[in-house]
């Protein structure tokens, strides 16, 4: 899409998964395709059968071949990209979910454990409603992850946090499906948390995910996307996803980039405020869940953007506090959590 | 008119081995046709040529007049001609019947119909003398039976023209018996037989007419009545065959190797196996196949666990050593099967002239190969092992030239007591005759040895003492001169004349 | 088996050409433009210094797993598990890499080196031990235990070991004087391919010279026959899994040290699966090893560049790659591993082997 | 009742979560019964998968998918049997060339048929109705343990005793155990190996098309990169495991969804790190294996 007005070119080093896993990397691909028809500049996903190991490479690589913008959205390139930038003063850089120091680096961060948190809040409040279908008397819920690391557990901790704030005696099952590559394993492990008693299922595992949908979709419980909206993958079936709004900061990049006010060295932050995370319009599922639930979400997210409402980001937790909470990864270990953050 | 008729075969195997050169042979119809010839003549070569198995380069086959192309062993059996291999071929998890069958099962609907199998299969054996369960599983039998079976297989496919590729090697004497009459009442049912063997006087018992390959190509066809084993022994190796030469056994004689209360956990409920070799003696051990025989050795050499008793080496017990420790203290073995335990065959000669001592002259574990290439030289000149560089894989040695080179690494370090164990199996004359001379220099050496044959002749003629294994225990020891083919025959069998039980 | 130069190395060359026609057919006709592509892949393997050096660095990983590969191989054990050795030998070295901050570079890099082939060494003595005194099959163990090593370092960078702030589990960095010197401006390429040299000269040397060599070819080629003669083959296996082993960790270790600069979970994509197809690639020689992993790196290097200039996908990559091994596996039909296979009621154990002469054939590379 | 509860779920799931393992690993045991150990199981299944959507898809009936896909895992059996027997190749390399031909295959086709990566699930693709009988669907528990799973979980059940009948009773089956054991044997009879070889792999090619098949619409219904996951080469595990018996590799595919089965949940019901429950399965197959193979040894003595 060679384009006139711009001869700026960007290019987009998708991260593990790849694209086509329906959230993270295909969100930013559409920012960075919408961006390519509005601004006419010229773009380039990068995809690596190994973008780990050739981190390096893949982002000399890019920076060689004379691309304006580089974005990585792999996090595990914050390494090379710090000993990469300097090499490369006339190129920007741009890396999300972690801050890298440097002149010509921009660093995009999400607040995923608000937008988690509103979705663990909504799940709280259907999973014990009987006018909403789908749903039992238990008051459980469940959440899967990928791989554990703290990428993912952020969102799994701002959910049990949404959860909680609701309702105290809630439980919600964490587990995870070890890959994000296998609907298959995702499908029985949603299963395993429907059987006990988990009527809302929050996933973070990629492609793993599509199966806890497709788990929902025929056994009848809600699932809940995540990272972009997944509501149309089971209509009906998936109650809310939580939007990370990758392809609105890609965009965002590029269109500074164009209007010539990309600054390196800035952290980008995308919170509530910015609409960088949130959850989905409800399309499907809006009919069926009580207005009085979602006005209740909107207070929530009010009052976290208005800083009444704390919600824990654990990535940045202390050791101990770390060790304490997940041997007890519970309301009440978020209430623990939260005195020990207060002291 | 001749039965079977070949004319002028040629075979060059892939890497230039003149297998076959112009052969012409014929056997008459109902006739048992002898095939003699050193290891690596080119018998096995000519029969598979016969049986499909091979294509000749030039030449034609003509059975009962007519020229004929075998392209394949399934062509052969269309012709009623059936093969018993060298090598037996079997299928060691199926049934006996299963493999007598073996692509000609009688089928019911998409099934083996194994009932009809099983019946055809008893019927056979009844009608044969060749008794077999029909539902033992192949791996569990003797090595006779395994030869009944290879034998039902032709006969299942009704052939009329056999082939038997050293069948005997491998039977008791008792077995050769009964594989001679069946042959013989097969041949009266108007089947004719090609029969490879390396033992003259089988030849001379069974054939009618005995056609000797030297170096591929036909030195020689003579009917057996007006002929001699002198006489084919000479044609088949270009010179007369001394029989070897016993000396008195030793005057003196001392205790070399002492086996007391010795079991090997064997199948067999094994009662406790006691002997003595003593210097200059070849304690010979008469039976049948799978009588202990096999765990004994593995007992003896140590590669054997759950064994019991006392093993005494020139006065140092050797129950406690591991098989490299008993040969350095002078044990040696001949094996059984030398392809399996005695020989690495993808390796150069050689590495496996050096296997039994290649760490000793090693200096900080680095091998001294110019060292051990030029011992295997020497050896190889020594022992006469006919191979064109000590640099050729074992595989592409004929089976006499393999033993000699197991033999030259065992008696390259002098040792105290030999361990032989089926010896000459599979060898021409004139490799047994070699064999048999070097036991005898050992013998004469003041080396002990323990001679494990089912050839009784080769015991008889080597032995001074006999010993009869069965079922795991000695059940009966001969001095020399005591023994004799049928007494022995009868222990092997399990039954004791009494009179002459020691 | 030094066949790579006899005669057959043309023949190889021959087989991979008609694999990269192949492989431009299939551009063709999905419409991308083949001849260009395979410009690019040339370029970005051996174009300039750096290309050439990415080729050598993306080779390193595969020249440890090939040996270690080929080294069982010899001795007739079928050992799938260099994947595993290689993540904890990954794990050890950055552990050391990370923990000792105060040794000089040297001494830090000498002993995460040491650490993680030790490691990795005593991963490959599991299956080894199981096979030599239990007879278990290893190509049972080794499968299942790579899940485990992956497994495992996953949870020691998620638990005792986690790093927070990270969105991926991986371990902390690798003090910089044991990040392992570069070799070539602006290139990855680093001292561990040295190491994978030495490593390559020892194994060649071993299996050529010494006693252990020798056994490891009996053993691999008849091992009844060994134990008869009297080798001590159980404890020969179990120094050989040890070895292979070894030879994995230090690649992992390689890795670790020298690329990733942690241990980041899951990092490996089947390096340890790709020593299996170059030590067959290799003809079981050492000479081929090196040749085939120099071969794959060019092509894998070639290949990540390649998807960035053309705009033909990574999976069309991927074809071409299979398709190369594929013909190469057809050139290469010698059938020292087509024979290895249980007879269907027992595995036949090293040492109770059923037929020798098979037995005989597979371990003799 | 509860824990009865509890019981019969974790019994169903294994028995979803073994299906695939059980059909790939009858096709993993004929390969090696003739002697030609296949280690594409796992490129057959993915390709399977691939199949089955996309037919199913296009078709607009997931049963004609499911044809596709056997037909798919046969053509690629025959294939992989040209290679190893007529052109000699490799097993081992071959096996593994098949598995990156059918990742990057799959993922391409994915690309240029529906110009979607990583995952395509058609609206219209339904998955496979699960069985529904008049009464036994409906019983309380034994319903939904036995009578309520996909069509293709009951196929592997009938798979099992199939392979079994036809590798022991049926003429070609006791062929190829022959060739397995003994080539020149069959070859000095006439049995016509390299056909009997053919068969053996597209049976099993077929055997990895339902298995890709169970994965893709037995319970989900999508294509997803790479979504057999290594399930070919646990399916091959367990052939190794039971020595190429098939009912013994089917009692350790089950054995192997257990461990999955109970991994999943015992994740839930405890804090303990989940990587211990995930390497469950693969540390008690190991674990088995040894203890087996332990008192193998004490009873015969070394030879
Ligand atoms: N498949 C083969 N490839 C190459 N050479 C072979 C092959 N088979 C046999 N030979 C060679 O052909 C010659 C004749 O072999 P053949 O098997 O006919 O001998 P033989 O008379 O049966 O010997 P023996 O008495 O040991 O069985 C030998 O030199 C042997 O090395
Ligand atoms: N592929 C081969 N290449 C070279 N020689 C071979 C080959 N196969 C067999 N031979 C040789 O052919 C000869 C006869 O082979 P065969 O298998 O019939 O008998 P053998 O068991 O080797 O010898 P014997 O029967 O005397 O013990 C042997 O010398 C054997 O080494
Ligand atoms: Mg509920
Ligand atoms: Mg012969």
């Amino acid at each position: 899409t060679r384009a006139q007005d711009s001869d700026l070119s960007v290019a987009l080093i998708i991260a593990q998964g790849g694209l086509g896993d329906r959230s993270y990397n295909d969100s930013a691909f559409a920012g960075l395709t919408l961006a390519a028809q509005e601004f006419g500049v010229d773009v380039v996903p990068i995809e690596s059968s190994d973008p780990v190991g050739e981190g390096e490479q893949l982002l000399r690589a890019a920076a060689e071949a004379g691309f304006d913008l580089v974005i990585t959205l792999e996090f595990s390139h914050f390494d090379p990209l710090a000993r990469v930038a300097p090499d490369y003063p006339e190129t920007l850089f741009s890396i999300v979910n972690i801050v890298v120091e440097g002149p010509n680096i921009v660093s995009i961060m999400f607040d995923e454990h608000t937008g988690s948190y509103l979705a663990g809040a909504l799940s709280a409040m259907v999973t014990t409603d009987a006018a909403v279908p789908n749903t039992n008397e238990d008051v459980v819920l469940g959440a899967i992850g990928g791989v554990q690391s703290s990428g993912i557990d952020v969102f799994l901790d701002g959910y049990i946090q949404g959860a909680c704030a609701i309702n105290p005696d809630i439980s919600v099952l964490v587990a995870y499906s070890n890959g994000f590559g296998d609907p298959a394993t995702g499908r029985e492990l949603a299963l395993a948390m429907h059987e006990s008693g988990a009527d809302v299922v929050y996933q973070i595992a990629g492609g793993t995910g599509q199966g806890v949908i497709e788990a929902a979709k025929d056994t009848g419980f809600w699932a809940v996307g995540v990272d972009s909206d997944q509501d149309y993958l089971a209509p009906g079936f998936v109650l809310t996803s939580m939007l990370k709004r990758v392809d609105i900061a890609v965009y965002d990049l590029i269109g500074r980039l164009v209007a010539g006010e990309l600054e390196g060295g800035t952290v980008a932050q995308y919170g509530l405020a910015e609409n960088g995370v949130g959850i989905s319009d409800m399309t499907y599922s809006r009919h069926v869940v009580p207005r009085a639930y979602t006005d209740r979400v909107n207070e929530l997210r009010e009052g976290i953007i208005a800083g009444d409402i704390s919600v824990i980001d654990t990535r940045v937790i202390s050791e101990e506090q770390r060790t304490a909470f997940y041997s007890n990864r519970t309301c009440a270990g978020i209430q623990d959590l939260m005195s020990s953050m207060g002291s | 008119m001749p039965y079977l008729e070949l004319r002028g075969i040629r075979k060059t195997y892939p890497g230039g081995v003149l297998a076959n050169d112009d052969i012409t042979l014929s056997v008459e119809q109902g006739e048992i046709h002898g095939l003699v010839g050193e290891n690596g003549a080119g018998k096995s070569t000519l029969m598979k040529i016969l049986y499909g198995m091979e294509q000749p380069d030039h030449g034609e086959i003509l059975l009962a007049g007519r020229s004929l192309k075998i392209a394949n062993p399934h062509a052969a059996i269309q012709l009623g001609i059936g093969m018993v291999h060298q090598h037996f071929q079997l299928v060691p998890n199926l049934t006996v019947a299963e493999n007598i069958a073996l692509g000609a099962e009688p089928r019911k609907g998409l099934f083996a119909d194994q009932a009809a199998m099983h019946s055809r299969v008893r019927a056979l054996s009844e009608r044969f003398g060749l008794q077999v369960d029909p539902a033992a599983r192949v791996s569990d039998l003797s090595v006779g039976l395994q030869q009944r079976v290879e034998i039902l297989k032709m006969l299942y496919r009704d052939a009329r023209l056999l082939i038997l590729d050293e069948p005997s090697a491998v039977l008791t004497p008792q077995e050769v018996e009964s594989l001679f009459s069946v042959l013989r009442r097969l041949v009266a049912e108007g089947c004719t037989a090609i029969f490879i063997t390396h033992k003259l006087y089988e030849i001379m018992s069974i054939c009618e007419r005995a056609t000797v390959l030297r170096r591929g190509r036909v030195v020689g066809s003579v009917r057996t009545a007006e002929s001699s084993p002198a006489e084919i022994s000479r044609l088949m190796v270009g010179h007369d065959v001394a029989s070897p030469q016993r000396t008195p056994p030793n005057a003196n004689p001392r205790d070399r190797l002492v086996v007391r209360a010795l079991t090997t956990g064997s199948a067999h409920r094994s009662t406790p196996l006691d002997f003595t070799i003593r210097s200059g003696e070849i304690l010979g051990v008469a039976g049948v196949e799978g009588n202990g025989q096999s765990e004994l050795i593995e007992a003896l050499l140590g590669v054997r666990t759950g064994v019991t008793g006392d093993i005494v080496l020139d006065g140092t017990s050797l129950s406690r050593l591991n098989a490299r420790r008993r040969r350095e203290k002078g044990l040696a073995l001949i094996p059984e099967d030398r392809n399996r335990e005695g020989l690495s065959r993808p390796m150069q000669v050689w590495e496996n002239l050096a296997s039994a001592t290649y760490y000793r002259s090693a200096r900080a574990s680095v091998l001294d190969l110019g060292g051990l290439q030029g011992a295997a030289r020497d050896l190889i000149r020594r022992f006469d092992i006919r191979v064109s560089s000590e640099k050729s894989a074992v595989s592409t040695l004929s089976g006499g030239n393999a033993q000699k080179v197991v033999i030259a690494r065992e008696l390259a370090e002098s040792p105290a007591v030999l361990i032989a164990a089926q010896p000459t199996r599979g060898l021409d004359v004139g490799a047994a005759q070699f064999v048999h001379e070097q036991l005898l220099n050992l013998r004469r050496e003041g080396v002990g040895i323990l001679l494990i044959s089912a050839d009784l002749d080769e015991l008889l003629a080597l032995s001074d003492r006999l010993i009869v294994m069965f079922e795991g225990r000695i059940l009966a020891t001969f001095q020399r001169d005591a023994a004799t083919r049928q007494a022995l025959g009868l222990a092997m069998a399990g039954r004791l004349e009494s009179e002459d039980a020691p | 088996m030094r066949a790579l130069f006899t005669g057959a190395l043309p023949r190889t060359v021959l087989t991979v050409l008609l694999a990269l026609v192949m492989g431009g057919v299939i551009m063709q006709v999905s419409g991308k433009d083949a001849l260009n592509a395979y410009q690019v892949l040339f370029n970005s393997a051996f174009g300039n210094e750096r290309a050439l050096a990415n080729t050598l660095l993306a080779a390193t990983p595969l020249i440890f797993t090939g040996l270690a590969t080929l080294i069982a191989f010899r001795a007739g054990i079928f050992n799938v598990g260099v994947e595993g050795s290689l993540y904890v030998g990954a794990f050890t070295a950055a552990w050391v890499g990370f923990t000792f901050v105060d040794l000089p570079g040297v001494v830090l890099i000498a002993l995460a080196f040491a650490a993680g082939g030790l490691v990795g060494g005593l991963w490959g003595l599991i299956p080894g031990y199981l096979k030599a005194r239990l007879r278990v099959d290893e190509i049972v163990t080794t499968i299942m235990l790579n899940y485990v090593a992956i497994r495992f370092t996953d949870y020691l960078v998620t638990g005792p070991f986690f790093v927070p702030g990270m969105a991926n589990a991986m371990s902390a960095e690798v003090t910089p004087q044991a990040q392992l010197p570069r070799l070539v401006e602006r290139s990855q390429l680093n001292l561990s391919l040295v190491v994978a040299l030495v490593v390559f000269l020892v194994v060649a040397f071993m299996l050529r010279r010494t006693t252990l060599g020798y056994e490891v070819k009996t053993i691999g080629s008849n091992p009844v026959f060994a134990r008869w003669i009297g080798m001590p083959v159980s404890r020969t296996i179990m120094l050989v899994m040890s070895i292979s082993g070894l030879i994995g960790g230090l690649a992992g270790a390689g890795q670790a040290l020298g690329v990733n600069y942690r241990f980041v979970s899951g990092f490996s994509r089947g390096l340890g699966f790709d020593g299996i197809v170059i030590a067959l690639l290799g003809r079981g020689s050492p000479v081929g090893v090196l040749l085939s992993a120099l071969f794959l790196g060019a092509l894998r290097n070639g290949a990540s560049t390649m998807e960035m200039f053309t705009r033909i996908p990574r999976d069309l990559i991927d074809i071409v790659v299979a398709l190369v091994i594929f013909f190469t596996a057809v050139e290469i039909g010698f059938n020292w591993l087509r024979r290895r296979r249980p007879t269907p009621d027992a595995v036949p154990p090293p040492g109770s082997a059923a037929e020798p002469e098979k037995e005989g054939v597979r371990g003799n590379a | 009742m509860e824990t009865l509860d509890l019981i019969v779920n974790i019994a169903a799931s294994t028995l979803r979560l073994a299906t695939p393992l059980i059909l790939a690993a009858m096709a993993g045991l004929l390969s090696l019964q003739v002697g030609q150990v296949n280690i594409g199981l796992e490129g057959m299944m993915l390709a399977g998968s691939f199949a089955v959507v996309a037919f199913g898809f296009w078709l607009g009936s997931t049963w004609m998918g499911v044809l596709a896909a056997i037909l798919v895992g046969v053509a690629l059996a025959a294939l992989f049997a040209f290679v190893v027997t007529r052109l000699k190749a490799n097993l081992i390399v071959s096996g593994l060339a098949l598995n990156l031909l059918a990742s990057g295959g799959t993922a391409y086709l994915l690309e240029i048929l529906f110009n979607t990566s990583g995952t395509f699930s058609p609206t219209a693709l339904q998955s496979l109705p699960n069985l529904s009988l008049p009464v036994l669907s409906d019983l309380p528990l034994v319903g939904r343990l036995l009578f309520n799973h996909s069509p293709l979980v009951y196929v592997s059940w009938l798979a099992i005793p199939l392979t079994a009948l036809f590798l022991y009773r049926t003429i070609p089956g006791i062929h190829i155990q022959a060739i397995g054991q003994n080539e020149e044997a069959a070859r000095s009879v006439g049995i016509p190996v390299r056909r009997r070889q053919y068969l053996a792999l597209m049976i099993g090619g077929a055997l990895c098309g339902l298995a890709g098949a169970h994965l893709a619409v037995g319970d989900l219904a999508l294509f997803r990169e790479d979504m057999t996951a290594g399930r070919g080469f646990i399916a091959l595990a367990a052939v190794y495991f039971a020595a190429g018996r098939p009912r013994l590799s089917a009692l350790a595919c089950l054995l192997f969804g257990l461990f999955e089965a109970l991994q999943f949940r015992l994740q839930l019901a405890s804090s303990i790190p989940p990587q211990f429950f995930q390497m469950l399965p693969y540390v008690m197959v190991v674990i088995t294996l040894a203890v087996i193979s332990a008192r193998k040894e004490w009873r015969k003595g070394w030879s």
